[in-house]
């Protein structure tokens, strides 16, 4: 594992800052004892204070405890969609990579047409074809980010299938399974990995988004881009409301930049 | 004529793409559920009879099959007519006629903002004296691409324009009314030119030449404006190309916070009442915008790089 | 020694990398006229100390303790203004690769104008005056074209002489020359070196030239230092270096070194006579509308050594890879052990593959990073032998033990084992298919001459027990006289020479190869550069 | 030594800082004398075919260009004279005869004469499928129109039409050019498109974000409260979605009068000396109604349940404010005819759970209630176009979830949320408001052939199985017929109390239009129903 995961400041921050949204979503009741989604209609918009330190919200919820529950619906998902593009991505970059030039030169061409269609115009018609809901969400970004995938693995293996040794490795008689399962996977492993954690934290960033324009979950699940665009509305009497959320995602979302920096740097090795 | 040719493949490419664009968000949109026309005319305010609604959708859309559609649509566009907006009663074309500009201003100023900004971030995280300061400056893209652009698009307007009062926000002209929403649109898309430049400007840096220029007796900063930077930029050209098509998502969300009818409103909406004609004819000006920037980058990449001048191609040189 | 006053004093330096000690307790002078050879293998410290003296040392060293002086000032004591005043007006830098040290984005002309302007007070048309006469100075005959012309029009020894312009270009009374020619062609090499001395004179500068070739050093320098971990092994007058070595070390460089020895006699080998093991016939291979080789012929008797010499572009990688059947011949025919290749079904193809491996040129790209040692060996023995791991396990013991290498080594990775080992690895790798050809691409080319020696050992050791033959290809007409038995020469795809490797050696015939064989360095003496350079190439 | 070819490190920071300022100047100092007056509204227009005028940007905007009739009092509530001079109707409410007030123009120069009114109800009476224009939802029972003569237009009807004279008063009845009229349907979305005699001409629509007013100058039509030409002469209505950026923008100076002040902000605009409208738009009270023919609320018992659970003073407390008086019926206690049920909407938890078991629905280990091991889980979608309805229905459910009841609240693109309204099976529930200061409001918003809040079979949704009320659906229409207004306001009575019986509708409050307007500002007037009207608006100089 070690061979993946670089040691340093920076990467050690990151991964501690991940852990505690880590501990959010599998044990968010460690981090606090009210609940997110039945609020105490009397305390509504109180400012932060030693009861409520993110403050509460125009129902009377903790914004802390919400924006700890919500790391479970955002998070997730996020990674969710990234899996998606990334295994979308890998299958067609991939393919496209590995196959004769005429099939590359069509699945180049796919890819370059998903890439022109604007990401959040695919991803808002992609809800609106499955449906509203988290998971359609989380989909639909994936499928959104799945050309950007697919044209930098296409070319991350194409650059590894001119490498010296993977034709040394076809004089040792590998054929083309061996040649994808032991040279091209591990090596094509990192940088894609990287790659993944890039998005990841963009795919939070789309998701949020596509919460704020209203096709993320419904209320009162307190996902993080709906509690910003929510919050958005009070922001001239309780701007804790929107300012909160709005750190959270911009913490992990930075977290996981640098992590994927701190990746992708070590040993130069990026594609 | 070899550069002649390599700009036909290209234009021909160009058209390629933007058909496949059409087709697939042709066969997309037909698969919505529901219609425009039913959006519009169910409202109860209007207080139609199923009748009438099927009344209406006739008229809108004809009882033809998709297939003739598809065909249909695509005269109609190559004829510049797209056709009608069945939920603002108005031709597409007036839409995007009015929108358009709006648009194009904010991705205009907003990219001009990002070149200052992805410029100013190399050059302070190059050349700045102290190296915690460089480093801050290193790592403000992965900052910057972290905030969410509603988040920074309302808070640029609380501070700059309510609390500070530098600029309203409404009722202003179209080039003042511009700038606090290019100010916000042009953080997110600075952010992966400026890692992507800082990257290169490393990766040059440790070129051979550098350090032979270095013993030149050239000062740190007569190097990096002279030959670090100039060399840097190819790759970063290639990826304002893609994000300028980025520019129009990114419209729909900072138009909506800022108020702007632009393409990005209008696409909003014609997302959410299902105007599939104003969505076709959107989705084309982006595929447009983004086909047009790439082959820009494409024709302008040799004119920067000379050792480039007889093999260019953005499709290799594309990254993260 | 010397009564004049030294340009460069260096005394008892001292640098570390992260604390680590690099260079230590280096002391010496260089005088105006006077060439100063720096000599060592990769690792020894030759590059740091040029680097220190001109005060352009990566971040992470640091000069722990010692003096360098440039003419009484003392430059690590000097502001970077002042430095940047000394670069390139006092000290010339002339750099190792001069493909990668020119902006690929600037005519050269700008790039010489450069030195000018950062330095003089000299008006546009002047320095352009300048610079067109510097062009000149170096060889080029035609300054107008070339000042507009980019780095990537223009060849390597060319490119070389633009950056030896910009070194000499304000006369500067120091010269430090990083590995001039070793990117180059030999018979540019040579040129380039005659220029450089023929600069010098003029001049009176003093040059300090960093090389890892003693044969260079040899023919160049009037005083060496030969480095070793970064400590002088022995300083020393050339003329004394070699009549009379000091130091153990240098006695075994001058050993493993090619160029001061013929090949050691070997028993006569059958050189024609029984079925050739590889049989290349008129082979013509284009590439579009280019061809890369035309017209080639020879054939290589089984258990011999047959070379393949040519300069850069000469097209030997492509015949070569055509020779392994990955790129078919426009024309002509190849037959390995009595077949075409070109006309073999699959299973003949996978067992001709088997009998004849490929070795890389580069120790590290060939080895996939991401697998052990063990794995990279087992991958032949996986992938053409259907016995067990007992058997395989036995077999990765024997080849390591061939290769001479520890088992220590079978769990690392490539990037943890050095280049010597990586070839090791790699000859293994091909060991381990049972061949009975080798054809080795550059093998050794980027190997220390210590390293290098043991390796050709080697490879002459596993001929003899494993009768195998090889293909050797390289560009070095030293190494490759050590080991080939026949030998074919070949410039611009066409073959200039065939024939029996001593029969060449001794009486070349063809004019081009006795240009080569010239251009072998360290067969003249310091001082006397012939004049060869002056014209254009 | 050499001098760099330039600093940008040092010029450029600078030269930006420059350009903002620079570009802020005009921005800070832009307040002409006798500027425009901005109007901020959060929505833009949309078919300004004026019976579509309910909508209130379109109501906004058609408010301001045509002319009615006859004038509803907002006080009072009674029909005055405008267009017409004088009135009159034969016994049984069949004929309506008016006399229009000579010399009144379209701002295209022609006359606005008897023939004109007469196409104009000809079409909204009757609709014009040619040019695919629909029925006034505001007029009933409409045979034709006949002119008299040339300022005379008598009005037939097939069945008594009561709530036609106040029915020429609302918006939806603007009398626009015969022109107008004559255009496609489609070509209404443009505003400039709309040629009426009122007191604003439209000078520029720019789609979804701005129309310009200006005054006309030759206009002394107007009611008798505002008979004269409007004393300002440019207004900018322009489309500002975001709640925030209105508050902001009028706090900034930036705008004069904006629509839709949420209850949250009401506090701080006060506070800064700014001024707060609350028009009532007294109709159908904002509520939640039920679809019976979903079987989980076809139980009475599960409705009165439901009725009595909702803590409704709390909904009000919490998330408005006084502008928002509590509901005490289905009508607005504005409206004509409200009657006081607060007796009869008591919050009782109690009951509601006693309710509820008698019902069966018994409580699960989860607190929930199942009944044959199904959740009660009833759904709804979000209304956007009400004030805090997402965070109110999140109250809703925080206090059903008490009950064990478990209000499920949807999202979806706007084509799935039509669908599923016209469902009970997925919406048992449905938010339910109508503005119309007419008892006639009723009907509107509960007959099967009107918006059908409660899904009936035979109604607007062909997924009904069952349920109809013909008793209800008698006394709607029987409202809309009787003639004797006195009979009529009875009725109205007898339909609140039927409603809330049955327990149809859960009123929760009034809703108001809440505008908000910069300091001095004067003279902004409402509609009956809450439109605003900017004949008498002004700035005046501080």
């Amino acid at each position: 594992m070690k061979r993946f995961l670089p040691p340093g400041p920076e990467s050690v921050v990151s991964i501690g800052v991940l852990a505690v949204f880590g501990l959010a979503i599998l044990f968010p009741f460690t981090l606090t004892h009210s609940d997110p989604v039945t609020g105490v209609a009397k305390e509504h918009l109180l400012a932060p204070g030693w009861t409520h330190w993110f403050g509460t919200d125009q129902l009377g919820r903790d914004v802390l405890t919400r924006i700890v529950y919500g790391a479970r619906e955002t998070l997730p998902a996020a990674l969710l969609a990234t899996l998606t593009g990334v295994v979308l991505g890998a299958f067609i970059g991939g393919l496209a990579a590995l196959s004769a030039p005429v099939v590359d030169a069509a699945l180049s061409g796919i890819i370059d047409v998903l890439l022109s269609i604007p990401e959040l115009l695919l991803a808002l018609t992609v809800v609106i074809l499955t449906g509203f809901g988290p998971v359609h969400a989380a989909i639909a970004v994936g499928i959104s980010q799945t050309a950007g995938f697919a044209r930098i693995i296409r070319n991350l293996v194409r650059s590894l299938r001119a490498m010296p040794y993977i034709e040394a490795a076809r004089l040792s008689g590998t054929g083309f399974g061996g040649m994808i399962w032991w040279h091209i996977l591990p090596n094509a492993f990192r940088p894609v990995l990287g790659l993944a954690v890039l998005r990841y934290s963009m795919a939070i960033l789309s998701l949020a988004t596509l919460g704020f324009l209203g096709y993320g979950a419904p209320p009162p699940t307190p996902e993080w881009g709906l509690m910003i665009a929510e919050g958005r509305d009070y922001l001239a009497t309780a701007w804790w409301m929107t300012t909160f959320p709005g750190l959270a995602l911009l913490t992990v979302a930075f977290a996981t930049n640098r992590l994927s920096h701190a990746m992708t740097r070590t040993r130069g090795d990026q594609p | 004529m070899s550069s002649f040719r390599h700009v036909c493949i290209q234009l021909i490419r160009a058209l390629l793409i933007l058909w496949g664009a059409f087709t697939v968000t042709f066969f997309l949109l037909q698969m919505m559920p529901g219609d425009a026309v039913m959006v519009r005319f169910m409202d109860p305010e209007l207080g139609l009879s199923p009748e009438q609604i099927e009344a209406m959708r006739v008229l809108y859309s004809g009882s033809s099959s998709p297939v003739f559609q598809y065909f249909h649509t695509i005269l109609r566009m190559l004829h510049g007519d797209f056709g009608y907006s069945v939920q603002l009663g108005v031709p597409v074309r007036t839409l995007i006629e009015a929108a358009l500009p709006v648009t194009l201003r904010l991705a205009v100023v907003g990219f001009i903002l990002s070149l200052v900004w992805t410029l100013l971030i190399a050059i302070g995280a190059s050349l700045l004296p102290a190296r915690p300061l460089r480093q801050i400056f290193q790592a403000i893209p992965g900052f910057w691409s972290a905030i969410p652009l509603y988040w920074s698009g309302i808070f640029i307007i609380q501070v700059l324009s309510f609390k500070l009062r530098l600029l309203p926000v409404v009722g202003v002209g179209p080039w003042e009314g511009t700038i606090l929403p290019a100010l916000a649109v042009s953080l997110p898309i600075a952010a992966p030119q400026a890692k992507l430049l800082l990257q290169q400007i490393e990766e040059t840096e440790r070129l051979p030449f550098v350090m032979a220029i270095r013993t030149k007796g050239a000062s740190q900063r007569s190097v990096f404006f002279r030959h670090i930077l100039p060399n840097s930029v190819t790759p970063c050209l290639t990826m304002a190309g893609i994000s300028f098509g980025e520019l129009i998502a990114g419209a729909i969300v900072t138009e909506t916070i800022f108020g702007l009818n632009g393409l990005g409103r209008l696409t909003r909406d014609a997302v959410s009442g299902q105007d599939v004609a104003v969505l076709q004819a959107v989705v084309m000006i982006g595929a447009t915008g983004f086909v047009a920037a790439n082959l820009v980058v494409d024709l302008l990449i040799p004119l920067i790089n000379p050792s480039l001048r007889s093999s260019a191609g953005w499709k290799e040189t594309s990254g993260s | 020694m010397n009564t004049q006053r030294p340009v460069l004093d260096v005394s008892h330096l001292g640098i570390s990398y992260d604390g680590k000690p690099a260079v230590e307790n280096i002391s010496f002078q260089t005088f105006p006229g006077q060439t100063m050879a720096l000599i060592g293998e990769s690792g020894s410290g030759k590059s740091t100390i040029a680097k220190a003296i001109i005060q352009l040392l990566p971040p992470s060293a640091c000069v722990t303790h010692g003096i360098i002086t440039l003419n009484g000032i003392s430059l690590p004591d000097a502001t970077p203004r002042a430095l940047n005043a000394i670069r390139g007006h006092q000290i010339g830098f002339i750099p190792q690769d001069p493909s990668s040290s020119l902006d690929p984005r600037l005519p050269v002309g700008r790039q010489i104008e450069e030195v000018l302007r950062l330095h003089t007070s000299q008006r546009r048309a002047e320095r352009r005056a300048h610079v067109l006469h510097l062009l000149e100075h170096v060889g080029f005959s035609e300054p107008e074209r070339r000042f507009l012309q980019y780095p990537h029009e223009l060849s390597g020894g060319m490119k070389q002489r633009v950056l030896i312009a910009i070194a000499v270009a304000l006369a500067p009374p120091l010269i430090i020359a990083d590995e001039p020619t070793s990117a180059l062609d030999v018979t540019i090499q040579g040129q380039i070196l005659d220029l450089l001395d023929r600069l010098r004179e003029e001049s009176g500068s003093s040059v300090l030239m960093i090389t890892h070739d003693l044969a260079v050093a040899r023919d160049r320098a009037h005083d060496m230092i030969v480095l070793r971990h970064g400590q002088i092994a022995e300083q020393n007058t050339t003329r004394n270096l070699f009549e009379n070595p000091r130091s153990s070390y240098t006695r075994k460089l001058l050993a493993d070194s090619p160029a001061f020895h013929s090949r050691p006699a070997t028993p006569e080998r059958p050189v024609s006579g029984t079925q050739p093991a590889i049989q290349v016939k008129d082979l013509t291979i284009a590439y579009g509308s280019r061809t890369a080789v035309s017209h080639l012929s020879f054939d290589v008797q089984p258990g011999t050594t047959h070379g393949i010499i040519g300069e850069s572009g000469s097209g030997k990688t492509t015949l070569l890879r055509c020779l392994m059947g990955l790129i078919p011949p426009q024309s002509g025919s190849v037959h390995v052990q009595g077949k075409d290749i070109f006309s073999e079904t699959s299973a003949e193809r996978r067992q001709r593959l088997r009998s004849m491996q490929l070795v890389y040129q580069n120790p590290w790209s060939s080895l996939d990073p991401r697998l052990t040692i063990r794995r990279i060996i087992e991958e032949p023995l996986r992938n053409y032998f259907p016995e067990g791991q007992a058997w395989r396990q036995a077999r990765l013991h024997d080849l390591l033990e061939r290769v001479h290498l520890p088992l220590a080594l079978l769990e690392r990775y490539p990037s943890e084992i050095s280049g010597g080992q990586c070839q090791r690895v790699a000859l293994a790798r091909a060991l381990a298919a049972q061949p009975d050809i080798l054809v080795l691409d550059e093998f050794v080319s980027a190997l220390d001459v210590t390293v290098q020696a043991r390796i050709l050992e080697l490879l002459s050791e596993l001929q003899k027990e494993l009768n195998l033959t090889f293909v050797f290809v390289s560009h070095d007409l030293a190494v490759v006289r050590q080991i080939a038995d026949t030998l074919s020469i070949i410039r611009y795809g066409k073959q200039e020479e065939y024939g029996d490797a001593e029969q060449i050696f001794r009486e070349p015939a063809s004019p081009y190869t006795q240009t080569l064989l010239r251009a072998i360095p360290g067969q003249q003496h310091s001082g006397k550069a012939k004049r060869e350079g002056s014209k254009e190439w | 030594m050499p001098v760099p070819a330039a600093s940008p490190l040092r010029s450029l920071p600078a030269g930006l800082f420059a350009l903002i300022c620079a570009l802020s100047m005009p921005g800070a100092e832009g307040h002409s004398q006798n500027r425009t007056i901005t109007y901020l509204d959060p929505q833009e227009h949309t078919n300004l075919y004026p019976p579509a005028g309910g909508f209130y940007p379109n109501g906004g905007i058609l408010s301001q260009i045509t002319d009615r009739l006859t004038w509803q009092d907002p006080t009072t509530l009674e029909i005055r004279p405008w267009l017409a001079t004088d009135w009159s109707m034969n016994e049984d409410d069949t004929e309506y005869t008016f006399h229009i007030r000579p010399g009144v123009t379209f701002s295209d120069g022609s006359p606005l004469d008897a023939r004109a009114v007469a196409q104009n109800y000809q079409t909204y009476g009757k609709g014009n499928p040619a040019l695919h224009f629909p029925v006034s939802e505001a007029i009933s029972n409409f045979d034709r129109a006949e002119v008299i003569d040339p300022l005379t237009v008598r009005f037939h009807f097939t069945h008594p039409a009561p709530g036609f004279l106040q029915a020429t008063s609302v918006l939806g009845s603007g009398i626009v050019s015969p022109g107008t009229l004559q255009r496609s349907f489609d070509e209404l979305g443009t505003a400039t498109n709309i040629i009426g005699s009122g007191p604003f001409v439209v000078s520029a629509d720019i789609p979804g974000k701005e129309v310009d007013l200006s005054a006309r100058k030759d206009y002394n039509w107007g009611p008798e409260n505002r008979p004269a030409r409007a004393k300002t002469d440019q207004i900018k209505i322009l489309v500002v979605p975001e709640d925030s950026i209105r508050v902001g923008a009028l706090l900034a100076g930036q705008a004069d009068i904006i629509r839709q002040v949420e209850a949250y902000d009401e506090e701080q605009i006060r506070h800064a000396g700014y001024s707060l409208h609350a028009p009532s738009t007294r109709g159908v009270n904002t509520g939640i109604a039920f679809r019976p023919d979903n079987p989980l609320v076809a139980d009475i018992r599960v409705r009165k349940a439901l009725l009595h659970g909702t803590d409704r003073q709390e909904i009000v407390t919490v998330l408005y404010s006084e502008n928002y008086p509590l509901a005490r019926s289905v009508l607005s206690s504005k409206a004509a005819g409200f009657v006081d049920l607060s007796e009869k909407l008591k919050f009782d938890p109690v009951l509601a759970g006693q309710l509820l078991d008698s019902a069966g629905w018994r409580r699960g280990e989860n607190g929930l209630r199942y009944k044959d091991g199904h959740p009660l889980r009833l759904g709804i979608h979000i209304s956007l176009p009400h004030p805090q309805n997402k965070t109110m229905l999140e109250l809703v459910a925080q206090q059903w979830r008490r009950l064990g009841v478990e209000l499920d609240i949807m999202s979806g693109s706007a084509a799935g949320v039509l669908l599923d309204n016209l469902d009970p099976q997925r919406t048992p529930l449905t938010v339910s408001e109508v503005g119309r200061a007419d008892p006639d409001v009723l009907k509107s918003e509960f007959f099967p052939k009107n918006r059908d809040a409660l899904l009936q079979k035979g109604g607007q949704s062909n997924k009904v199985q069952h349920f109809q009320d013909e008793t209800l659906n008698a006394m709607l229409l029987d409202i809309a017929s009787r003639t004797d207004r006195a009979e009529r306001l009875k009725q109205v009575v007898a339909v609140q109390e039927y409603l809330i019986d049955k327990a149809y509708d859960i009123p929760l409050f009034e809703e108001p239009q809440v505008y908000a307007t910069s300091p001095n500002l004067t003279g902004l007037g409402f509609e009956a129903v809450g439109r605003p009207v900017f004949q008498n608006v002004e700035l005046n100089r501080p």
